[in-house]
Parts: C-alpha cells; sequence; structure tokens
C-alpha cells in the first residue's frame, strides 16, 4: 500500500509541475483533487477537534453550558447558505468582526507601536559615563545609530501631511533606501524560502520515490 | 474653520503640549516606595534562616499573583555557604506547606502567579545548604486581590485616546466638508505618464485589482484608482482590458468604467465586455491573464489591489511584452518584487494615501490624518528619547537621564 | 433588525476586548473567555460553510454543465472520500497507519507542497527576465538581495575566505549586521505604519462608522 | 494531447520506472566529480550570458529546465559545507540550554506540509534537544495540519538511539494537545485556562486524566515557549498575546519569507531566539550537533542562490548594454523617469 501511494505522490507532484510547460488535464485534475481535499480535511478536522473535542465533550464533560451560544452563533454562520433568511449570518459575523476589531486595536497598538517606539529609544553611544565614547565596536554603533534614524527617517517617508521638501524631503528619501534594503532583504529571504520548498519536493522526487539519493 | 496650514499648526502644538502634560502625571502615578533593610548578624552551621518574611499582593493582577519578600540569610555572603532559597506555600487555615519555587542565592524576592483570587495564604523561606534547610521562618497570611482598574497602563490609555481622538476628529471634520491637506503623492504622476504612453501608442491599458475581494481594504483603493485611470480612458477612447478573478469586484469594476464613460458625453462607447470575471482561483486567473498579455500586447499595465505569489508572473509577463507597469499594494511580502519588475509602485500606505487623495471620502482622509498624528508623536518619542539617552549615556546630566527614562516610562507597557 | 443589531454586537464586543485590556479581572476576564470560546466553535463553524459553499458552486458547475464541469465531479468526489474516511474513523481518525493519515502523507501533502515549490521556478525566471536596476531605488534593492544572499549561505563566506577578507567584513557577517540592524529599523517604520492603519481602521470599525462588513452603507 | 506532449509523457514514465528499478543503492558522486559538474553548470551560466548580452533572451521553459536540474544535481554531490551559526540561533539555543530539567515546554506547530522543508527539520532537531535536556513538551497547533506534523517529528526524535533508550512515556514525558479554531483567541484563552481550549488530547484523553499537564492551569506554569510558524496565525499573534500580553519567554522558528518581519521583535527582546529559513534550521542543526536534512539540503540552497545572483546579473547586464542601446535610437521615447520618488 505504501510502494502505490508513494506512485500516487509521484504522480500529483509530476502533474502539478506540468503546469510550467502549459495549463494542461494532467495539472487541472492534480489541482482539482487538490482543492477537494484540503477542503475536505479542514472539514474533518475542525468537526473532531472543535465541534465535537470543545463543544460536545465541553458541555456534556465539564458542563460548561455557556459554549451553546458560540454554536448557536456558529450554526447562524452556516444558514448563509439559505437563500431566505440568509441575512441571519450577519450577527455571526457582526460578532467575529467586533471581536477582531477589539483584539487587533489593543495588540497592534501595545506591541507593534509603543513596544517599538519604547525600544528605539537607545543611546547612540553606549559608554558609562565618563568613559570614553566608543567602548563598542564600530558595528554596534553604526547599527545603533541605523536603527534609530532608520525608524524615524522610514516613518517620515510614510507621514503625508506635510510636503516632502528640503530637509524634511532629504530625511525621506533617506528614508526610502532604508526601506529598499530592507526590501532588498526580504526579496533574498523569499527567494531562499521558495527554493527550500522546492529542493524539498526533489528530495521527495529523487530520494522517497526513485531512491536515488542517500 | 479653514483647516489649511496655519490651523493645522495650532492642532499639532496642541497635541505637543498635550504630549508634555502627561509629564506630572506618569511620573507622579508611580513614586517608587523604598524599603529599608536591616543587617542581621548570627551564624551557626546549619544555614541559618532568611528573616523579616513579607508578602504582599501583586498591584493591578487578576488576582492569580502574590509577591513574598525576605531579608537574605546572613550565611549569603558569597561565600558558597548557602546554595539558595525555597519558597513554600499553604493555605492559612490548612498547615500542608507546599513547595512553589528555589531562588538562587543572592535574591530576596519570588512572585508566585498561581493563587486563587481572594484565598488567603501563609508564605514561608528557608535557606537551603547541600539538602539541609534552616528553620522555615513564616509571613502573615496574605490574600491576593484585585484592583479595580491597572493604573500601570494610563499611559497607553492616553496616548490611545489621543490617537483615537485625533481620528475621529478628523473624520468628523472631513465630513463637514473641511479639505484635508494631503502632500502630492508621486504615484499618482507616474499613473497619469503611462495612460499618455498608451494614449500615445495606442494600444490597450490592462488593469487588474488584486485577487482579492471587496471586503479587503487593499481592493478598494485599486478601485478608487481605477476611476482616475477610466476617467482618461473614455476622453480619449482608449481600449481597456480589466480581468478579475471575484464577481463582486465585476459588477463594481463595471460601473466605475461606466460612470466615467457617462461623465465623458459618451455612453454609446462603454461595453460591459471591458471588465469580464474569470475564475476564483489563483493560478488559474493568472494562466487566463498571461494569455491576455501576450495576445493583445498592452502597452500599460496596472496592478493596484491585494496580491500574492502571482506578482511575480505577471510582472514578468508585462515586462516579457514591453509594458510600462505600475504597482501599488500592502502586501509586505510581494512588494519588494513588484519594486524591481515594475516601473513604479505605490508602496504599502502610498496606495490608501492615494485613493484618500483622489476620493476625498471622509473616512479614507480622516484615518490618514488620524494615523499621521500618531507617527508625529512616534516621531517626537524617538528624536526626544535618542536624544536624552544619548546625552545622558554620554555626559549624564539628571535632566538627560530623566529624559530618558521618562520616555521609555512613556512608552512602557507592564501588565 | 437586519442592520441595527449587527452594528450593535460589533460594538459591544469590539469594547469588551478594549476594556478587558484595562480593567483585566471579573465582570471582563469572564466575559472575555466566553468570546474567546464563542469565536473558536464560529470559526469552525466558518470553516464548514467555505466547505459546504465550495461543494454547491461545484454541484451547480456540474449540473449546468458549464466549462470544465468535469473538474467539479473530481473535486466533489476527493471531498466526499477524505470526509467519510475522516467521520468513520472516530476521534483518532488521524493515528499513524489510517486511511486518513494515509492520504494526508500521501495526497494532501505533496499536492499543496509542490504547488509552492512552482514558485521557486517563478522567482529564477521573473529574475533572468523581469528584474532591473532601473532607479536607485531598484538597485538598492538589488544590492541588499545579494549581499543576503551570498552572506546567508555557506558558498558567501567560502568565497570571501578565497578573496582573504577580514572576518569582520565576511559575507555573513555583512548580512548579519543588515537583518539585525538596517532590516529591524526598516521593518519597524514600516510595522508602525500598518499598525496605526489597523487601530484606525478597527476603531472606524468598531464605533460603526465603516459598515463595509454588512454589505455596505 | 498532440504527438509531441504524448511522447514526453511516455519518456517520463519509461524514465521513472527504470531510475525506480533499475538503481538500487544511492548514486554518489565523488568530489573531483562533483567539482567538473559545478564547473559544468558556471559555463552554462557564462553561456546563456554571452547570447543574453547578444540579444537573444532564453524563453521561460529554459530557465524553468535550467533552475531544475541545477538544484537536483547537488543532491549526489559531496561538498563539505562549514556552516556557521548566527546570533539569532546561538541566543535561542543558549535559552533553551538555561532551562532546568523538568521545565515544562509548550511547542506550538503554526505551519503545513508547504513549509515542511524549512521548519521540520527544525521541529525534530528541537524535540531531540528537549528531549536530550530532559525536559517536558507540551505540543500544540493553531493550523490542523500543525500537530500531525508534530507527530512525524516525534517519529523522527525517537529514532535516534539515545532518545529511545530513555523510553519517554506519552502523558509524563510529552503530550500532544491537538489543534483547535480560534487563531489568536486560542492564545487569549490559554493566558486564563488551557483546559478550557483543549477538553482532549491529539488522541481524545480527557485534559485531566493526563499526569503531565493536570496542575497546568495557564502561561504561568510553562518556562518556555517554542513556535514553528509559516503565516497567520504565528509568532506575530504569539508575541502580541502570550509575550506582551501574559509575559511567557518565546522562541521562534519562522519560514524564511516570514523571517525578516520577526527582527524588531528580537530587537525590543519579545523573541529571545529566531530560526530563519532553512540557513536557520542547517545552523539549529549545527548548534545541537545533530546532522539533519537542513544541513543536507545546504549544497543545493548555496547553487540555487547563486543561480538566482547570476540570472539577475545577466539580465541586468543585458538590459544596460543591449535594450537601452536599442532604446536610445528609437525616436520619440517619452521620458519616462521612472521614479520620480520624493522630490
Amino acid at each position: 500500500m505504501e510502494v502505490f501511494g508513494l506512485w500516487l505522490a509521484a504522480f500529483f507532484t509530476l502533474g502539478i509541475i506540468s503546469f510550467l510547460y502549459k495549463d494542461n488535464p494532467w495539472y487541472k485534475f492534480s489541482e482539482a483533487v487538490f482543492i477537494g481535499i484540503s477542503a475536505g480535511y479542514w472539514f474533518v478536522v475542525s468537526f473532531w477537534d472543535n465541534l465535537y473535542a470543545k463543544f460536545y465533550l465541553g458541555v456534556t464533560a465539564n458542563d460548561d453550558y455557556m459554549l451553546f451560544v458560540g454554536a448557536v452563533l456558529g450554526a447562524m454562520m452556516i444558514l448563509r447558505l439559505a437563500p431566505n433568511i440568509g441575512w441571519i449570518s450577519r450577527w455571526p459575523l457582526a460578532f467575529v468582526v467586533g471581536a477582531i476589531s477589539g483584539f487587533y486595536l489593543m495588540n497592534y497598538f501595545s506591541s507593534n507601536v509603543m513596544k517599538q517606539v519604547q525600544n528605539s529609544v537607545i543611546p547612540l553611544f553606549s559608554a558609562d559615563y565618563g568613559q570614553s565614547m566608543f567602548t563598542e565596536s564600530f558595528g554596534t554603533i553604526a547599527g545603533k545609530i541605523v536603527i534609530a534614524a532608520g525608524t524615524f527617517t522610514g516613518l517620515i517617508y510614510f507621514f503625508f501631511s506635510k510636503e516632502h521638501k528640503g530637509a524634511f524631503g532629504g530625511a525621506a528619501k533617506v528614508g526610502i533606501w532604508v526601506i529598499m534594503i530592507t526590501f532588498g532583504a526580504s526579496f533574498g529571504y523569499t527567494v531562499m524560502s521558495r527554493m527550500s520548498l522546492l529542493i524539498g519536493r526533489m528530495d521527495f522526487l529523487f530520494g522517497q520515490w526513485l531512491g536515488m539519493i542517500k | 474653520m479653514d483647516c489649511t496650514g496655519k490651523s493645522q499648526k495650532y492642532t499639532y502644538i496642541a497635541i505637543l503640549t498635550l504630549f508634555l502634560s502627561l509629564l506630572l502625571i506618569i511620573s507622579s502615578a508611580n513614586a517608587v516606595n523604598s524599603e529599608v533593610l536591616v543587617e542581621d548578624t548570627t551564624s551557626a552551621f546549619i544555614p541559618n534562616a532568611p528573616t523579616y518574611v513579607t508578602a504582599t499582593d501583586y498591584k493591578y493582577d487578576r488576582g492569580e499573583s502574590a509577591i513574598v519578600k525576605w531579608q537574605l540569610s546572613s550565611d549569603d555572603n558569597s561565600t558558597g555557604k548557602i546554595t539558595g532559597y525555597e519558597i513554600f506555600r499553604s493555605e492559612a487555615d490548612a498547615d500542608n506547606f507546599v513547595s512553589i519555587g528555589v531562588v538562587l542565592p543572592g535574591e530576596n524576592s519570588f512572585r508566585d502567579k498561581s493563587t486563587e483570587n481572594g484565598v488567603s495564604y501563609i508564605y514561608g523561606v528557608v535557606t537551603l545548604y547541600n539538602g539541609r534547610t534552616s528553620q522555615m521562618v513564616l509571613s502573615e497570611p496574605i490574600t491576593p486581590g484585585t484592583e479595580i482598574v491597572n493604573w500601570n497602563l494610563l499611559n497607553l490609555f492616553i496616548i490611545g485616546l489621543l490617537i483615537a481622538g485625533s481620528v475621529i476628529f478628523f473624520i468628523t471634520h472631513a465630513k463637514r466638508g473641511k479639505k484635508l491637506f494631503i502632500r502630492k503623492i508621486a504615484g499618482l504622476e507616474a499613473i497619469d505618464e503611462a495612460i499618455g504612453r498608451a494614449t500615445e501608442m495606442g494600444r490597450p491599458i490592462l488593469f487588474i485589482p488584486g485577487i482579492n475581494d471587496m471586503d479587503d481594504v487593499q481592493t478598494i483603493a485599486g478601485i478608487t484608482l481605477l476611476g482616475r485611470v477610466a476617467k482618461v480612458v473614455a476622453d480619449y477612447d482608449i481600449k481597456i482590458n480589466m480581468p478579475v478573478a471575484r464577481s463582486i469586484v465585476m459588477t463594481v469594476g463595471r460601473e466605475t468604467i461606466k460612470e466615467a464613460y457617462v461623465s465623458a458625453g459618451r455612453p454609446d462607447a462603454y461595453s460591459d465586455d471591458m471588465v469580464h470575471y474569470i475564475t476564483d482561483e489563483q493560478f488559474g486567473y493568472v494562466a487566463a491573464v498571461d494569455g491576455i498579455m501576450v495576445r493583445e500586447k498592452p502597452a500599460t499595465c496596472f496592478y493596484l489591489g491585494a496580491f500574492f505569489a502571482e506578482s511575480l508572473i505577471l510582472a514578468e509577463t508585462g515586462n516579457s511584452v514591453g509594458a510600462i507597469q505600475i504597482a501599488g499594494t500592502a502586501m509586505p511580502a510581494q512588494l519588494p518584487f513588484f519594486v524591481a519588475a515594475c516601473d513604479y509602485t505605490l508602496i504599502g500606505e502610498e496606495l490608501f494615501a492615494a485613493s484618500a487623495y483622489l476620493s476625498n471620502e471622509p473616512k479614507q482622509l480622516g484615518s490618514l490624518k488620524g494615523q499621521d498624528v500618531g507617527k508625529f508623536m512616534a516621531m517626537m518619542a524617538i528624536a526626544l528619547g535618542v536624544f536624552g539617552a544619548t546625552i545622558a549615556e554620554a555626559w549624564g546630566g539628571s535632566f538627560f537621564i530623566w529624559l530618558d527614562e521618562f520616555m521609555h516610562r512613556l512608552f512602557t507597557i507592564t501588565n | 433588525m437586519r442592520r441595527e443589531i449587527p452594528l450593535i454586537i460589533t460594538a459591544f464586543v469590539g469594547i469588551v476586548f478594549i476594556i478587558q485590556y484595562f480593567i483585566p479581572h471579573y465582570p471582563f476576564n469572564r466575559l472575555n473567555g466566553w468570546f474567546s470560546d464563542w469565536f473558536s466553535i464560529i470559526g469552525a463553524c466558518a470553516i464548514w460553510l467555505g466547505a459546504l459553499n465550495l461543494m454547491k458552486i461545484s454541484a451547480d458547475r456540474v449540473y449546468r454543465k458549464k466549462r470544465d464541469w468535469f473538474y467539479s465531479v473530481v473535486i466533489i468526489v476527493s471531498f466526499l472520500m477524505i470526509t467519510i474516511i475522516g467521520f468513520a474513523g472516530g476521534p483518532d481518525f488521524r493515528d499513524y497507519g489510517t486511511g486518513f493519515d494515509w492520504l494526508y502523507r500521501l495526497v494532501y501533502t505533496p499536492l499543496s507542497a509542490t504547488m509552492f515549490a512552482l514558485l521557486a521556478f517563478f522567482v529564477a525566471s521573473a529574475s533572468y527576465r523581469a528584474f532591473r536596476a532601473r532607479n536607485l531605488e531598484a538597485t538598492l534593492l538589488l544590492v541588499a538581495a545579494f549581499i543576503i544572499m551570498i552572506g546567508r549561505v555557506p558558498v558567501g563566506d567560502a568565497i570571501g575566505k578565497v578573496l582573504h577578507l577580514p572576518e569582520s567584513i565576511m559575507p555573513s557577517q555583512i548580512a548579519g549586521w543588515i537583518m539585525g540592524y538596517v532590516n529591524a529599523a526598516g521593518q519597524r517604520a514600516i510595522m508602525i505604519g500598518i499598525a496605526l492603519g489597523i487601530v484606525s481602521t478597527s476603531l472606524r470599525v468598531i464605533l460603526g462608522i465603516e459598515r463595509a462588513h454588512l454589505g455596505g452603507d | 494531447m498532440n504527438k509531441k506532449e504524448l511522447v514526453a509523457v511516455i519518456i517520463i514514465v519509461a524514465l521513472s520506472l527504470i531510475f525506480y528499478f533499475g538503481i538500487k543503492q544511492p548514486i554518489v558522486f565523488s568530489s573531483t566529480v562533483s567539482y567538473i559538474i559545478t564547473a559544468l553548470i558556471g559555463l552554462v551560466l557564462l553561456y546563456i550570458f554571452i547570447r543574453t548580452v547578444g540579444g537573444k533572451i532564453f524563453g521561460r521553459r529554459t530557465v524553468f529546465l535550467f533552475v531544475g536540474i541545477a538544484v537536483v544535481l547537488p543532491f549526489f554531490m559531496t561538498i563539505k559545507q562549514p556552516i556557521k551559526s548566527s546570533p539569532e540561533v546561538k541566543s535561542l539555543y543558549d535559552a533553551v540550554l538555561a532551562l532546568k530539567p523538568d521545565s515544562k515546554v509548550l511547542v506550538s506547530f503554526d505551519y503545513d506540509p508547504p513549509s515542511a522543508p524549512e521548519l521540520q527539520p527544525m521541529a525534530e532537531s528541537f524535540f531531540m534537544l528537549c528531549f536530550e535536556r530532559d525536559l517536558k513538551l507540551i505540543i500544540m497547533g493553531l493550523w490542523p495540519q500543525g500537530p500531525q506534523q508534530a507527530e512525524m517529528a516525534l517519529q523522527r526524535a525517537f529514532l535516534e538511539p539515545d532518545i529511545a533508550a530513555k523510553n519517554l512515556k506519552y502523558g509524563v514525558d510529552y503530550v500532544n494537545l491537538g489543534f483547535q479554531t480560534g487563531n489568536e483567541f486560542v492564545i487569549q484563552r490559554m493566558g486564563s485556562s488551557f483546559k478550557s481550549m483543549f477538553q482532549t488530547d491529539y488522541y481524545g484523553t480527557p485534559y485531566d486524566d493526563i499526569p503531565l499537564i493536570r496542575n497546568v492551569t495557564n502561561f504561568s506554569n510553562i518556562d518556555f515557549v517554542f513556535n514553528l510558524s509559516a503565516g497567520y496565525p504565528g509568532t506575530v499573534e504569539w508575541v502580541q498575546v502570550a509575550v506582551d500580553r501574559y509575559g511567557v519567554k518565546l522562541g521562534a522558528g519562522n519560514t524564511a519569507v516570514q523571517a525578516p518581519q520577526m527582527y524588531p521583535y528580537l530587537r525590543a527582546g519579545q523573541l529571545v531566539g529566531l530560526l530563519g529559513g532553512l540557513n536557520g534550521a542547517a545552523e539549529f542543526e549545527k548548534a545541537t550537533n545533530i546532522i539533519g536534512k537542513g544541513t543536507k539540503f545546504m549544497v543545493s540552497q548555496s547553487f540555487a542562490h547563486v543561480i538566482v545572483i547570476a540570472f539577475i546579473i545577466i539580465g541586468n547586464a543585458a538590459y544596460f548594454l543591449g535594450e537601452k542601446r536599442r532604446e536610445e535610437n528609437k525616436p520619440n521615447q517619452t521620458g519616462m523617469n521612472n521614479q520620480p520618488g520624493a522630490n
């Protein structure tokens, strides 16, 4: 059974790779199986892990009856498919949107704004009082200047209430350079990530399936 | 009240004074209370116990933690005489002491984070010396409680209020029809030039509003920019082709282009198949759009909206047919590829600023200006803080040390 | 009824989550707990809604014999296959050796992994045919990408040794410095901008200024 | 399906049958052969460079074929790759070493098979390190596929002789709580009570029947959290809720796509360590001196990076030498100053 499985897996892998040549029936078939299987996978796992384990056991084993409210809201969400009373799904949707908005507002504000600004307040030369200014390596001092100045000018570039002219324009120019180097870093890392995926699949094809790699 | 440059300066001065008025409230709210420690000088072979054990409720928690403090045992003088302290806890009436933690020598406090709100406890601390323990010194019983409001978060509350307040202020301000100033967006010039090229070469324009639905704010911004493109398309009768991946986006796209043709006085020149639905599936959509690009060889391609991994294929094919490409998205993972492959890219918030600039829609304008207040405060804090920290570190000076600490304290969150 | 109650729900739930950040104990921690439980169950039902919606569209496409309807049959068959095996398996439906686990390891994994592996090919062909240093910004981007890509793989330092570079400016050191400082600063500026955007959008949704999620104004 | 395509499919099927049955033990090139092949790949790149500058831009499919071959060949090569540890990886390793035996480590699997090539080696070496240090593992997942990937990583960890010798028992030394829907609200709820979110574990046994987690109420009983993340929900949510709200110590392993966005958290101390992409996995394997898939793939990864860089150089060289010259002698070219940028 395992051998048949390996060949089936290879069939599907090559089916998806055939898209590189052109959009063909082999690719369309593999893609259709993928869409069906992944929808089914999520469907089954969310049933066993949530509706059964959390809701059903939660009510029967730990008699946490408040979970019924969640189940009712969930049922309303599914009623969206029903043509006439589909509007009822707006209530659970409103609950979800409200929860996400309230939760995001506080989390993003405290972790992504307050904490980041607090950590950008750093001394540029961290010499102890009285000692020589450059106790640290050149790289670290240059780094600290870049952290403080980079964040400051980056924010200036995304500031829309003042024309980018004169000194302000110069600072925005520096800001876009910092952001461009940041994009270069994510460009390099994204290429790394995509290549690792390809290497992983080739390891499957030539390793597990054809057994040509140790 | 005309809100151009002059009075807008007042709003920033008002914010700055408010910002500095935080000074008095914050630094007085949590003056650190310092305890006086008394030295105890008896010694015996068995390490003698720590003395003066006190347990206090940890302020502003969910009633689930208490702080145990004690005076170091006299044998704890870094000669390795003791190996640490062990902390025990039992409920006030029952006498079942359970060990809840061990700390190294030299430490005189321990935070117990697993208490029940409202139950009273007694804590005991002993010194350890390879297995043998001194007799246990007990603390007074305490019941960890909860305070009404977590005052440590006063700074978060005030700064949050300032930013939220300015967002609401600018939205209501814009709703009352006041003109809010937004700087010129360089991207809009690039869009006009790109359309100019299409009119000159007489080849079609391809517009792609991303692959997400209308609930994504990037798609809404893309459709707003479509309005501007459609106006020029209607005036100069250039052929526009807009393949979409979502049916709702198709209907909204058709309305936008039809409106442009009607306002240009040529309703008959508009036809519905300028905007056509292909498929919801990511790679199927991209394969079809590639086919359109290769066949029609558009002079200009616009990619304005939410994009995922397919951004690469679009930009590459557009490049191979020699089209001028203008992109705009807020997806961090795709921006590097668009910047490298397209002629001009609206980066993240520039897309939203361009959409607000064009639509003059109060919600978008107001929140953009409100966010600018937030950025202004972040910039002020970084500038003042770094200035204070550097001077304090290099040359001392109590004012700078205080400024550094104040800026840190202002943005610290302890909960 | 259709519009007012959803707005009230959104406002109430949003405000509870804001207040429980400042007043973390009774009654808000109790409400916070209930809302998180309900959100989890609604999340599961939303996944069900997505799957059932896919079945509805596929069945409709087969019924109307639209273009490529055969592939919709394949979608429905593969969906039913894994669902039946999954439900028949009971709570330990995915233990090692069950049909569900077999489908997961030998059908789902190769398909989903290869779908993303295609991107490696597209990145390579785009880097050959599309990435041009047209202007200063794109040049900065590509040079930074070079240093990171060379620095983050062992071949970078091998080249560095051949060129007898001092240890402090080996490609891996420079790449580490760029990631640790310049990238951190740039990401921080972008992060603050996006976070403030989310704060203002969430605020508009809670206060009912923004109603897009309820089907426009 | 025209004739040419039919022939192609037949060739593929024939080749795979031959390779499958023909080749019994794996092929390994000696180091000299490896360097010859590397030189060959270099020559092909040079050829592409010359032709492209000469004006002939190769088609997409030739590029695909070349990349496919150039990524597979290194699998057979024997090239020694000295891997150096970067500070973010060392700080994660030191954080795990600082944990006393029997301390509880929560590991959250938030990824799916497409990210397995990068994150599975991290999961395996992290499990091996924890079991060697006698740490107790509590596994969970915010993505449905996460706990299943964790099971595979556990099987792989138990193949190691010295870990098998410890004959670790489920429910005492490690437990798998499985998946739960709700994204970041799962973490929020775990801040007050694990039990309410995970009534049963991966195999359906109730929460209270498992000795390891019987007296674990919430994050305050957890000594360290390690999160493997490929997107949303992932490390961002763990930092925002678990670290900033409930004060846990968090280490993270991220796919390379997401790693750059985590450096502000690393610099602000919200993350104690970060493994970024496949080279993060290889460096962590070197730190824990367990040679796994991370190290094995690094040869191919180096080749892949060099090829992408070469393509960018070739493309730009052709652009500056070839196309620009042709563009100048076109008459009324609109003066497209491409990126007006901030004036």
